[in-house]
């Protein structure tokens, strides 16, 4: 558990689409804003492309947040791609938190391709929710 | 012959525990396991046959077998030396205990498995007598006596308000006389009381298997049409192999991650799909027959051929728990052994 | 009136940003409200012209000048300012400036005429005390 | 073992300013299966390609890493090295170290563990890279502009002119749109009509341009190359062919309505042409107030009509087409005022709106080009020109400038001073804006030559004085009050965008920022593009801009257009999705969830035991699979993959990334 | 018909598994008792893959809702199968006599009604049959077979309190804090010894290559850490999510008593109250919920 000058910094990893979140996350960058660095961005086409396997299998891999972040509904490059995402994300996050997950560790937002800053804004409060939470050890591969 | 009243066994556990890791069966939401002792837990003294067979103790359902670390050069760390804590493992049944007898003749084997030999080292067995089998218990009928546990190192008895403790082995002499200062020796009456309970065993058996020529009979049945229709309702799950206490068969397994990983040795079931797989895609097992095939040919022909006894003990774990009630009393007696008590 | 260095990096403009919850900086002279504002014609500097002090750190002249005490605050450039700066907001800024200043008080009792003292409403009175004085 | 290469680049100083480049380069350098790491000023620079394309000979690399800016910035230009030097271009992987480390951590030792865990992750996903391939598609080789004005106009003719088929829908019953309510044009003072009127003739005569007046886009499907557009023509309720445009209706029809060409000023009949030059000049009824259509009772025109044109029972008709590329020229609307009372807009019939005076100047407009003041129809002596009205208004109007608004307003001042001599122009502005050819000369002569006075300042009310009007302001620059009686007030308004865009976009599937003007692709380097290939943008629907600019992005997205077409064919995009027979189960739960139909069922026959037998599996058309990878999770045991994001491939990146 | 799949009677009291029949003379051996529990239903196909003939099938209401299930997912066909609609009253639960009889006496039990009658020993014990039913059973609110081609004698009527009882433990659980609820989970999936049972046996889960049994990508290890065994139940609710019927055999066979039905009704009633009702398995043609969308969805995270 990465702990840097005594702070716990936490691993987050995010699955961006292609078409709007990726977009709004370079739009962050070159409209030079800055935000929580323990965010690895994973680019997907569409936010419907996230397999709950993947998530799951971050978690057990170290990862201590999990966000998936897509088009606006209505946005989708892919017209439908975000409709079933919503449906399908829903069922799983409240299926772990059923499970006993804090709520926070996994979350979906809807970030646009010219919401740079809101893309920044996203960053820096997940990083900082899941730094409160502390490590994740409930999903974790004992490994 | 020493004894201890029921009473005391809380601080008969608390000191044993002292000594070395102790495991007890308990309840847990309506399931019975064997489960490290701690204060205050409630053990289950009568439950006949624990969920997950003692067998976890010496051949764990997952466990690793080496570490590797590629930096300058591939550092690997063997496992097998790092097992065998010293361990006390409390009121296994006979057959549990007779099961470890088999298992030791493919892991004591050559090739030996080393930790599992240091497993069956430092474990001291204390095996408690059954008074009451279930209607699916039948070691009788592979003449394991529930009232005695050649295997153990300590056998004990219950005769009602005392358990009576024999020492049977050099281990558990030792375990005895470490713990001597809380039991008390047994009286004349408690030896006759456990003579008593020996005989009285025989009757209490409602089911029993006949296995004469069973193995020799199975010798020409590999391409029997019997196991065409005996397969049909198996769904290959893992339930009898997992359950079974003298089933052995494993799988090895990388976790790898990056430069650094482990290989993990685990329980596999030959009822699965994928046991036999191929890597090029083959599966000598295709269907689900050769599988259930499989499973009883080699409990009841290839095993006793090999080793000389049938490698099952009569638990009736795989009766009680498998779903399409799929069992090895049925074969046996498909096969030709006489089911007699139904 | 000069604009020196000193004067433009005098803290006045973050100090009013602060105490008055606006953005001054967002003022681009647009003259709006000073064209609507009902009193502009008695007041020395306009409405977009404090603006334009506040923003180039013109401290003196801004303190010391009629318009902070004439405005009423009736949010009628308020309503029109296109850069949403709230500019009573920063009139009342400017005012508190100068009243917790030792002595800032703009108005003493004894400033009261006889005749306003005896007929003045008194909520006239009140407000009149609670905007120009500590 | 994969022999993988990885190029870190330094972008000048963007991230070699926040990232330890030979610490992350030392870090790749014990990744699994990479063989060789190199670093270069600019990766993307003609030396920089050079290096990768000797590097991979020299090592014989299988993949290639380059840890650089975004991959949709640089991917295809990458991707074209690395086939240059021989490998499949999808054997490469980028990793963002700019946009999204380098430029969003100014801590140095975060920025460069990260740059390492990015990279990481890039050569886990390029181990796992493997070849694909571009299918070849056939493209329909004809054009769809959607809207009549003068982007759709130039688009149209531009794309005709290349020899491809077009065709041009426009809602109102005529071609023109914004530009044919013009008077003159700045900054040459053409007249409007004199330079557009041609241009809709040449659509209407261009054998390769089919033009749909009266006619709107219902609904879009496919891609680039394959659009499948249905149109829904709205019935016109006359014959086109039979009608000549003789204007026999326009004069016996009873109905009266305000017109919309004329802003309102002056009333249409309901069956119409929009204004003379009107191409088609063949009227439409405008059934919501046609006589007939809404009591029953008339057929005045049916029966004056000498061509027997008129056809009430005339239904719309939905037609379904197929084109290969799209280009947007819908233009603008005007701002709604009716947030800004101060202006009296409304209240007193002089108070007009540019547009509005601007259909006073036009010849054809309703006062024959004479400005008379609609209250007493005499010449305003005075004018007073108001500008920014709803624009650069964060508070209650559009946060932007509206661009054209200076340009038009300097040219109605000298209009007005050599339409009414001895009148006199006063401009309350924030600011001149006038950043074209010949603007400024031409700000210069509004002031210089013609009179106008310009006061920074802008008007705060208007009040009504009688005949006159009283505009209140100050003049910023000398801090004085401005009170001036006027006899007319034109208010420069803002330019809106359409109010249905964003439906068009919805249908479209690209995207309309907050202001409701369509997103391009990229601001400064693809102004003409969407996120969407195949659809091109034209004129003010991407944004407020001048008719210079309009003209120069329609002919921008004509060329566009016809280099799609100019291709042999098109290039699918190779990351499509892919069945694996063996694990395909059948239940064709892919099919429900694909966007584009591309999923279908397909019987195979395959070995069991001895026998064959026939079983169905699901396929995948490539040349309609768009590759949003929907059907991958819809697929429980994972048997269809998405080539280039394969599940393999996603989990490796997972992997790396929680190492 | 090549064969008939029914029930049998078995050795103990307790056992009445799935047989196959292919020779009409042996009809009699079929047997309706208070332990017909297994459903036959995924046997089918198995036997549709490996002979073309029709077959016959008896099916309870729980077990009808698997015909559909699997014609829903098109692993079916219906013509090739005759299914007998076998209207249940309700199965028992052997662990429950067990702890109030002793087993060993018992020969054999038999329902009559509402009515368990035993015969332990030489003596015959009838109790009300309420006390001795499986869970699922209590909770069942289709007893009747939802298709069939021949109805085996007339319909029952479903139990009163089947409807509010049937999200009752999933209500239990939830209202638990959120680390009391992680403990809970914990302590059943510690137990899961990773046999599959529960997959195999549900015919949601018919796939004819199962993502876990797949070497390359390896999802799941195969090691029974609690991480992997949270992984496998996760992913399988969720594949099921939808789709399962609520049939309860994963529950009843798992050997380790893992409480999967508060799992899958938790997602059932997450779905019913975001996306509207849907009772999976009563209609062979229609779109699971996770299949399709409408365009005003509610979602369960925060879409500012």
């Amino acid at each position: 558990m990465p702990v840097v000058n005594e702070r716990f910094e936490p691993l987050i990893v995010a699955f961006c689409c292609n078409w709007c979140s990726y977009a709004g996350a370079d739009l962050a960058g070159i409209s030079r804003m800055s935000y929580a660095s323990n965010v690895r961005i994973i680019r997907v086409p569409c936010s419907s492309r996230v397999n709950p396997g993947f998530i799951i299998r971050a978690f057990q891999r170290g990862a201590d947040g999990v966000l998936v972040a897509g088009c606006h509904p209505g946005d989708c490059h892919y017209h439908s791609g975000n409709f079933f995402t919503r449906r399908r994300l829903t069922v799983l996050k409240q299926m772990i938190e059923y499970l006993g997950i804090e709520p926070q560790r996994f979350q979906v937002r809807w970030i646009s391709g010219s919401e740079g800053a809101k893309f920044a804004m996203v960053m820096n409060s997940v990083a900082e929710e899941i730094r409160l939470l502390g490590p994740n050890r409930k999903l974790r591969d004992v490994r | 012959m020493k004894k201890v009243a029921k009473t005391k066994l809380a601080e008969l556990f608390s000191a044993m525990a002292a000594w070395g890791k102790l495991y007890v069966p308990a309840v847990s939401d309506g399931i019975v396991n064997f489960v490290p002792w701690q204060e205050g837990l409630t053990v289950a003294l009568t439950a006949l046959n624990v969920l997950v067979p003692p067998k976890k103790f010496f051949f764990p359902q997952t466990e690793t077998v080496l570490s590797y670390e590629m930096g300058e050069d591939l550092q690997l760390e063997d496992f097998a030396c790092r097992a065998g804590e010293r361990a006390i493992l409390f009121a296994a049944r006979p057959c549990d205990v007779a099961s470890f007898a088999m298992m030791d003749k493919v892991y004591l084997d050559e090739p030996l498995d080393e930790a599992y030999r240091r497993r069956r080292e430092n474990t001291t067995v204390i095996a408690l007598g059954c008074s009451e089998p279930d209607e699916a218990c039948f070691c009788r009928s592979f003449d394991i006596d529930a009232t005695k546990a050649p295997g153990a190192d300590v056998l004990a008895i219950d005769i009602g308000q005392e358990l009576v403790l024999v020492a049977q082995t050099e281990k558990g002499e030792r375990l005895i006389s470490v713990l001597n200062g809380l039991l008390s020796e047994a009286t004349s009456g408690d030896e006759n009381r456990v003579k008593d309970e020996q005989e009285k065993n025989e009757g209490r058996y409602v089911t029993s298997v006949n296995l004469r020529g069973m193995m020799e009979k199975l010798d020409g049945m590999f391409a029997a049409d019997y196991w065409e229709q005996l397969y049909k309702r198996c769904i290959g799950c893992g339930t009898c192999t997992f359950l079974c206490p003298t089933c052995h068969c494993f799988d090895l397994q990388e976790y790898a991650a990056g430069r650094r990983g482990e290989r993990i040795r685990c329980w596999d079931a030959c009822m699965f799909a994928d046991f036999t797989q191929m890597a090029g895609g083959h599966n000598p097992r295709p269907s689900q027959k050769e599988r259930v095939r499989q499973r009883f040919m080699h409990k009841l022909n290839y095993f006793p051929h090999q080793h000389g006894d049938y490698a099952c003990v009569g638990c009736g774990r795989c009766v009680r728990k498998c779903p399409v009630n799929l069992d090895i009393l049925e074969v046996i007696q498909e096969v030709g052994g006489a089911v007699d008590g139904l | 009136m000069k604009i020196t260095t000193d004067k433009v990096n005098s803290n006045l403009v973050r100090e009013v940003e602060e105490v008055s919850g606006q953005k001054v900086s967002a003022c681009f002279q647009c003259g709006k409200c000073s064209g609507g504002c009902p009193v502009v014609l008695t007041m020395d500097v306009l409405p977009h012209q404090v603006l334009r002090y506040a923003q180039l750190g013109l401290v003196d002249e801004l303190l010391h000048c009629k318009t902070l005490w004439i405005c009423a605050s009736c949010q009628t450039c308020d309503s029109r300012c296109p850069r949403n700066v709230d500019i009573p907001k920063v009139i009342e800024a400017l005012r508190l400036l100068v009243l917790r200043n030792k002595g800032g008080n703009y108005l003493h009792p004894n400033d009261l005429s006889e005749k306003v003292r005896r007929n003045a409403p008194q909520q006239g009175l009140v407000s009149a005390f609670r905007k120009f004085a500590k | 073992m994969k022999r993988i290469g990885v190029f870190i680049c330094w972008c000048g100083s963007n991230i070699a300013g926040t990232v330890d480049i030979d610490k992350v380069a030392a870090a790749a350098g014990t990744m699994n299966g990479v063989v060789y790491v190199d670093q270069n000023k600019y990766t993307c620079s003609e030396i920089g390609q050079a290096m990768i394309k000797d590097a991979i000979k020299e090592y014989k690399l299988d993949r290639v890493v380059i840890a650089a800016c975004s991959p949709r910035m640089h991917e295809n230009t990458f991707r074209k090295t690395v086939e240059s030097a021989g490998l499949n271009p999808y054997y490469l992987e980028i990793a963002n170290i700019r946009e999204q480390c380098s430029w969003v951590h100014k801590d140095k030792e975060a920025g460069t563990a990260k740059a390492i865990s990015l990279i990481r992750t890039a050569v886990a996903k390029a181990a796992m890279n493997e070849a694909l391939f571009a299918v070849e598609m056939p493209i329909t080789r004809r054009a769809l502009v959607i809207g009549g004005g003068i982007a759709g106009i130039q688009a149209a003719l531009d794309i005709a002119d290349t020899g491809f088929e077009v065709d041009l829908v426009e809602r109102e019953p005529s071609l023109g749109g914004r530009m044919a309510q013009l008077d003159k044009t700045f900054p040459t003072l053409d007249c409007s009509a004199c330079i557009l009127t041609p241009k809709m003739v040449d659509v209407a005569q261009h054998e390769k341009i089919r033009l749909f007046t009266y006619a709107e886009v219902e609904k879009v499907e496919g891609y680039l190359g394959n659009f499948t557009v249905t149109i829904r023509h709205r019935a016109r309720s006359v014959d086109l062919q039979k009608c000549t445009g003789c204007g026999e209706c326009l004069a016996k029809c009873p109905a009266k309505v305000a017109s919309e060409f004329e802003e309102g000023l002056v009333q249409r009949r309901a069956i119409y042409t929009p204004f003379p030059q009107a191409v088609p000049n063949k009227p439409a009824i405008d059934r919501a107030h046609c006589r007939f259509f809404t009591t029953g009772k008339c057929k005045v025109c049916q029966k004056v009509c000498p061509a027997d044109a008129i056809d009430y029972e005339m239904e719309d008709r939905l037609l379904t087409n197929g084109y290969g590329a799209i280009v947007v020229a819908t233009g603008f609307d005007t701002h709604k005022l009716n947030d800004y009372g101060e202006y009296a807009y409304g209240k007193h019939p002089d108070v007009l709106t540019s547009l509005e005076f601007e259909r006073l100047l036009n010849a054809s407009g309703p006062t024959g080009g004479k400005i008379l003041r609609p209250s007493d129809g005499k010449a305003p002596k005075t004018v007073a020109f108001i500008q920014c009205v709803g624009s650069r208004d964060k508070a209650k109007g559009n946060s932007y400038c509206a661009k054209i608004c200076c340009m038009y307003t300097a040219k109605h001042a000298i209009l007005l001073s050599e339409k009414v001599p001895g009148s006199k122009a006063f401009v309350f502005y924030i600011d001149v804006r006038t950043a074209g050819k010949d603007y400024e000369e031409f700000y210069t002569r509004a002031y210089e030559e013609c009179g106008a006075s310009y006061i920074k300042g802008n008007v705060s009310k208007v009040f009504p004085e009688g005949e006159k009007l009283l505009v209140r302001g100050v003049d910023v620059l000398s801090g004085a009050l401005v009170e001036l009686l006027v006899d007319m007030v034109v208010l420069a308004v803002s330019v809106d965008a359409r109010a249905d865009a964003k439906e068009l976009a919805k249908k479209l599937a690209v995207t309309v920022n907050e202001h409701k003007f369509f997103t391009e692709a990229h601001p400064k380097l693809r102004p003409v593009d969407t996120q969407t290939a195949g659809i091109f943008l034209a004129g003010v629907c991407q944004g407020p801009k001048d008719i210079p600019e309009t003209v120069a992005q329609a002919s921008a997205a004509a060329v566009k257009v016809a280099a799609i077409f100019s291709k042999q064919s098109l290039l699918s995009n190779p990351t499509v999705a892919e069945v694996e027979q063996k694990l395909c189960s059948g239940d064709m739960s892919c099919m429900a969830v694909c966007p584009y139909g591309a999923i279908s069922e397909q019987v195979v026959e395959e070995r069991r035991g001895r026998e064959m037998v026939t079983r169905k599996i699901a396929r995948v058309n490539v040349a309609l699979c768009q590759g949003c990878g929907a059907c991958t999770v819809a697929c429980r045991p994972g048997a269809i993959n998405l080539k280039g994001f394969t599940n393999q491939q996603i989990l490796a990146e997972v992997d790396a990334i929680c190492l | 018909m090549a064969a008939v799949i029914g029930w049998r009677k078995k050795d103990f009291w307790w056992q009445s598994p799935v047989v196959f029949l292919e020779d009409p003379a042996a009809a009699h051996r079929l047997v309706w008792d208070p332990f017909t529990v297994y459903s036959p239903v995924k046997f089918l196909l198995e036997w549709q893959a490996s002979c073309a003939a029709k077959v016959g099938i008896f099916v309870k209401g729980c077990d009808s809702r698997g015909i559909n299930r699997l014609l829903q997912d098109k692993r079916l066909e219906r013509e090739r199968v005759v299914v007998y609609g076998v209207p249940c009253g309700g199965k028992a639960d052997a662990e429950k006599i067990r702890a109030s009889f002793p087993a060993k006496g018992i020969k054999d039990v038999t329902l009559l009604g509402e009515q368990l009658v035993l015969t332990v020993g030489d003596r015959e014990v009838r109790v009300a049959a309420e006390a001795y039913l499986l869970d699922k059973c209590l909770t069942c609110r289709h007893p009747n077979p939802v298709v069939y081609d021949k109805l085996l004698w007339e319909e029952v009527l479903p139990r009163q309190r089947a409807d509010e009882s049937r999200f009752a433990r999933v209500q239990a659980v939830a209202s638990l804090a959120t680390e009391e609820r992680f403990f809970y989970w914990q302590r059943q999936f510690e137990r899961c010894i990773r046999c599959f049972a529960c997959r195999n046996t549900c015919p949601a889960c018919n796939c004819r290559v199962c993502i876990f049994d797949q070497a390359e990508p390896r999802w799941l290890g195969k090691a029974n850490d609690p991480a992997d065994t949270l992984n496998y139940h996760i992913i399988r609710a969720f594949h099921v999510a939808g789709r399962c019927f609520e049939c309860g055999e994963c529950e009843r066979i798992c050997p380790a008593g893992v409480p999967l039905q508060e799992l899958n009704r938790k997602l059932i009633k997450d779905i019913n109250e975001a996306y509207g009702d849907y009772e999976a398995g009563l209609d062979a043609t229609d779109q699971p919920p996770l299949g399709t969308y409408r365009g005003e969805d509610p979602a369960g995270f925060d879409e500012s």
